[in-house]
């Protein structure tokens, strides 16, 4: 398994995508605090590089599940901006109708199959997706996220040993921002590292700074690989920090503030475009064009979703069943 | 049994549930490629299930048979994943009470996938389990807990009570679009009955008169319907003609049937082995009443277990369960 | 928040109740050394619970107050094990719905020990909840699940309408001898209420006529208790008298009461926030109607919500949840 | 800690408790074959030196649970054969009053505080008698008993990390006893050796041959003083087999003949008694006289269970709560 050093193009691509999850968030931030919109929202802000690094590697074949911190993987993987912004305002016209809200989003045809609210279940749910491209003879991945919290659940066992007995081609993705809520990592979670855990499953289990798009690359490529040519799943464990709390609300009391301070000056996204910049990967023209980009997106997202209807009262009858009730 | 033969599936020769389910099994998945099974020994090497429902089944399809590791929060999950994605996972919970440790994935996420995705994902899975008093397996192990699965929407919850509806209901339930669990019971596996013609589905949501009659209409479902029938023979024989209707699915219900017969008749009871507070009888009692009242000639009667766990010791199980006597009293009492 | 002042509970001041059930574990804690209290995120170190329930206990009582790991079925397991020998654990499940992850800790062991002991064993434990629609917490985060435990022989189920009531429950659930599932609402948690007295408790299973009336019985709990008074009033207006029944205690329902007053009226309505198929409304209906039939004036009415998982946005939230419109409808109904 | 050869007279107590399982579980299926007795019965005959040898180091005061294949574990820490017999045989005099069976076993003068029937599920109640211990400044331990199929659920991983992140004196013993039902160890668990898997809790894991009673002294007596002094959980994985299948009626298709055979060459029972008189930690009539105490002491369990009544219909009405129903 080779550790390809990305390429320029593949560089800007991470940051274009770290871009659109980073100014979607201040803007969705933004909107809220201004009283336009209004939700649980679960802000994944200072996580970004994670999926932006291992979506460049994936295709709209292979399957995602996320949690409700899973907008950054959702549009990384390709999840329309205007779909999700008129999904968390609540419009007819979100990718779920209206019905979902950010703890559930959905986007099929982009391989964003499944967001789930309960802490722990994305990992069961994407052995399942795994398991049917493994049976279809397929070569599609599936990519699991989940918090370091979640590494305490019961589910998170369940599920590593199921896809090492059965070798599924899953990517256990652990977004390790050192908090569960308010609980700091070490008083849940009883091992120095999470990815030491994979030996209890006898897998691979990848430890990387997630702020390093270059490293979660490197790592997520050995991970899909191994996954698509059957050699089964692989944990990596992700290094990060979530600035904005555990949802908007919440002010970060609990956290300490020299640890606080100290995230956010490795804050990844200002430190990759200098060093992509640096690094001669490209232009600051280049990057500029690229933000001028993604605000218009975020322009168009917003004003689709602040235009558009909200779901009609009828819509509680549909999707219950395949018919609608009553 | 005759594993997978289903070309032996003659109307003539009675089988048992066993068969039937195995026959059920085996004929979705020659036919349907998506159709996959999974759960606690039911691979052959295992054996082919406890009580061999899945036998051969490994044999012949392979690796879209498998037994699981004891996990079956992650393999639930496994069968919601890959349903999501257009497979037909049938995945068995080895008994109802086990249900307990894996509610999230039943209940949080197959049954509200495709609401909460608004219509863009749905899981069409089958959660087929066992259970039923009277084997002195205890208060863990015999529980039947289909109100909980009721009351949850999205689900739909099918309990058959002889071979040829177990085999059609379980052949409609793969096909359903939506999860459903499935859920037999112990008491009758190796009684046989009717056998079922190789194909021939019966539809979910419809119940079925299991007997005509006048005075009174009885309702049951799954274990209750072995009780129901005989009660009504000795009670036929003093001129009371009782009405069986047998449920067949449990929600949604069919009201349609339910509600025609008690407007003939006048009067209705309800038996269930779970137990009766807040059960099953509880919302088809209310939905008689609400639907009748008017006609209704007696408050519609509710037969049922005791408000405990399922006891160990045999006098203690038999006094659990309703007895014959029970439903007769309650029949009577209608009449009165 | 005066955290942990029970000096300041004075019946003159209002409280909400996030206050009141801060009190309850405060005193509880301080008379009783075998009462302790975990749960995710409920030590001050992390705020003191997501709405600061359990605000200034692990500062005041130490090790007995303890922030969990994400592990539902590991801590109420543990609270089991402690109950057993004596410990009366207060644990927290943050959201109703996550107890679909430990499910089997409490509907097969702490509420079957007694029983499968023989009596040796028993849980005198709480499981204290919160849940509710209307905060755009979509379908994974607001389900009323309550009948799921009401239909679970051997554990209690309490679910308060307000502050007073709120301190007084759960002193007497945490002085339980069994287990008891407390279940708080999200709607009302800064409504400024009645302060409870320090040390007044409230018997489980007793229910509370909130308003005495003649016409029609409308039963609620919980959360419908806000919203049954308004649509009272307004009937009111037209000479319409309603008696209003707040449970309290859903499981066991006290009978005895909501029997006396549906006597009296001839006339019920029960309203709930639940999904009305399978819900705690179809196990009232169904007792009233077997014991009143002759009396009731008109067939017992269930307001609830929709059969359907909660959705997101707002409008469908409302259109999810019953309206007064629904409940002013049900009563007139019943006087048709 | 130290790793004490135990004295003779400890090393004959072993064997007493031994000799007692073994003797009660041959009876039980005699009784059974004979139609005297019927129940489903999870025989652990070939695991008793297990139990035997970890209760020696136990006290009254002690916590022990266990699972539906915990009548072993039961004995060896003081059920009263006589209340066993009765509950087997489902009498208002067994220790459960006949509500609970072989599944349920409970006596908690003896400290047999739980058995469950659920896979996993002694582990998290293990936790909590650990914590009521802690919380009340008591030096008891809880031994809580689990199969190596368990060791893939989740209550495992939750309750061992709860264990680590508490300081929990509980002792973790994993009956390995190769088959899950009918599931073969290595087609249900991913890791070689289950003891490998306390890395993932900071926890010590000792993987000890379960039918060597010294080995699993020693290795109990290391997890026992850890956890009376503060120090926290240990997990113990015991080698062993069951020579009865998963319960009786079980006819082991699934076992392949050559592991049965070498299984039962290895049966703990004998061998431990040729080593203790070998050793001469024992002599013949020292055994005898304790192999005859045992006989007498099953004939009064069996004639007792037999001669009581039933239980009185009337008992499902009470101790569902603590006030009668109905
Ligand atoms: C089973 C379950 N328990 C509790 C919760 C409440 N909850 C939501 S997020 C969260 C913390 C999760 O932490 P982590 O896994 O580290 O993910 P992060 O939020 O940090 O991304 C908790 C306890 C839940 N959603 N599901
Ligand atoms: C949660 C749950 N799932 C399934 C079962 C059914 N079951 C009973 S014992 C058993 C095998 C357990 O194997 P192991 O843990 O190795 O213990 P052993 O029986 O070998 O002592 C299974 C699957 C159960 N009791 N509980
Ligand atoms: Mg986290
Ligand atoms: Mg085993």
């Amino acid at each position: 398994m080779g550790m390809t050093q990305p390429d320029s193009k593949t560089l800007v691509a991470i940051y274009k995508k770290m871009a659109l999850i980073k100014h979607s968030d201040d803007r969705v931030i933004g909107a809220m605090k201004a009283g336009r919109m209004q939700m649980p929202y679960y802000s994944a802000r200072g996580q970004e590089c994670i999926p932006a690094a291992i979506s460049t590697l994936l295709t709209d074949e292979d399957y995602l599940v996320t949690i409700y911190r899973g907008v950054h993987d959702m549009l990384a993987k390709g999840l329309p901006a205007k779909l999700l912004w008129a999904e968390l305002a609540g419009k007819a016209t979100g990718s779920c109708k209206g019905k979902g809200g950010p703890m559930h989003l959905t986007y099929p045809s982009k391989g964003c199959m499944v967001t789930t609210g309960i802490v722990g279940a994305s990992m069961p749910i994407a052995c399942g997706l795994a398991l049917a491209s493994q049976l279809r003879g397929e070569t599609r991945v599936t990519v699991a996220n989940f918090g370091d919290g979640a590494s305490n659940i019961g589910a998170f066992h369940e599920s590593l040993n199921l896809a090492s007995v059965w070798k599924l081609p899953v990517i256990l993705v652990c977004q390790n921002n050192r908090f569960a809520e308010h609980t700091s990592y070490a008083k849940g979670t009883s091992v120095a590292k999470i990815a030491n855990r994979a030996a209890s499953y006898d897998m691979p289990g990848l430890h990387v700074d997630g702020n390093d798009p270059v490293a979660v690359y490197q790592a997520a490529q050995q991970a899909i690989e191994r996954a698509r040519s059957g050699g089964g799943p692989t944990l990596i464990e992700a290094l990060t920090f979530r600035f904005n709390g555990h949802l908007i609300g919440d002010m970060g009391e609990y956290i300490p503030k020299a640890e606080y301070a100290a995230a956010v000056a490795a804050d990844p996204y200002p430190k990759y475009r200098s060093w992509l910049i640096d690094n001669r990967h490209a232009t600051s023209a280049e990057i500029e064009a690229i933000e001028a980009g993604i605000k218009a997106e975020i322009d168009e997202a917003e004003a689709f979703a602040m235009s558009s209807p909200p779901p009609d009262a009828i819509e509680v009858k549909r999707d219950v069943y395949a018919y609608d009730i009553a | 049994m005759d594993t997978n033969t289903s070309t032996q599936q003659k109307a003539a020769a009675p089988v048992n549930m066993i068969q039937a389910l195995n026959w059920a099994l085996h004929d979705a998945m020659e036919e349907d490629a998506n159709v996959i099974h999974f759960g606690e020994e039911v691979g052959d090497a295992e054996g082919g299930g406890i009580v061999k429902i899945s036998a051969g089944l490994s044999t012949k399809f392979g690796s879209r048979v498998r037994s699981t590791p004891i996990s079956e929060m992650g393999f639930m999950g496994a069968a919601v994943g890959a349903a999501v994605v257009g497979m037909k996972p049938v995945v068995e919970v080895m008994l109802m009470n086990f249900v307990a440790v894996c509610m999230d994935q039943i209940t949080n996420h197959a049954a509200k996938l495709r609401f909460m995705s608004g219509g863009q994902t749905h899981v069409p899975m089958v959660i087929r389990t066992m259970t039923g008093s009277g084997f002195q397996n205890g208060g863990q192990h015999s529980d039947f807990l289909e109100a909980w699965f009721c009351h949850t929407p999205g689900i739909k919850v099918v309990m058959p009570s002889n071979p040829a509806d177990g085999y059609g209901l379980l052949r409609s339930a793969i096909d359903d679009p939506d999860p459903v669990l499935f859920i037999d019971h112990l008491n009758n596996y190796w009684t046989p009955g009717v056998a079922p013609v190789r194909g021939t589905k019966i539809p979910l949501g419809k119940a079925r008169i299991h007997q005509p009659g006048k005075d009174v209409t009885v309702i049951g479902y799954s274990r209750s319907m072995l009780d129901i029938p005989p009660v009504a023979a000795k009670l036929e024989a003093e001129g009371i003609s009782v009405e069986i209707i047998d449920l067949r699915t449990v929600s949604p219900i069919d009201m349609d049937t339910v509600l025609a017969s008690v407007k003939k008749t006048g009067r209705a009871v309800i038996v269930h082995e779970a137990v009766k507070s807040f059960g099953v009888g509880a919302e088809l009692s209310s939905r008689i009443h609400e639907a009748l009242f008017r006609e209704l000639k007696a408050p519609v009667e509710r037969v049922a277990s005791n408000d405990s766990p399922v006891p160990y010791a045999p006098p203690l199980e038999a006094a659990f369960l309703y007895s014959h006597a029970d439903i007769e009293a309650a029949i009577r009492k209608t009449l009165a």
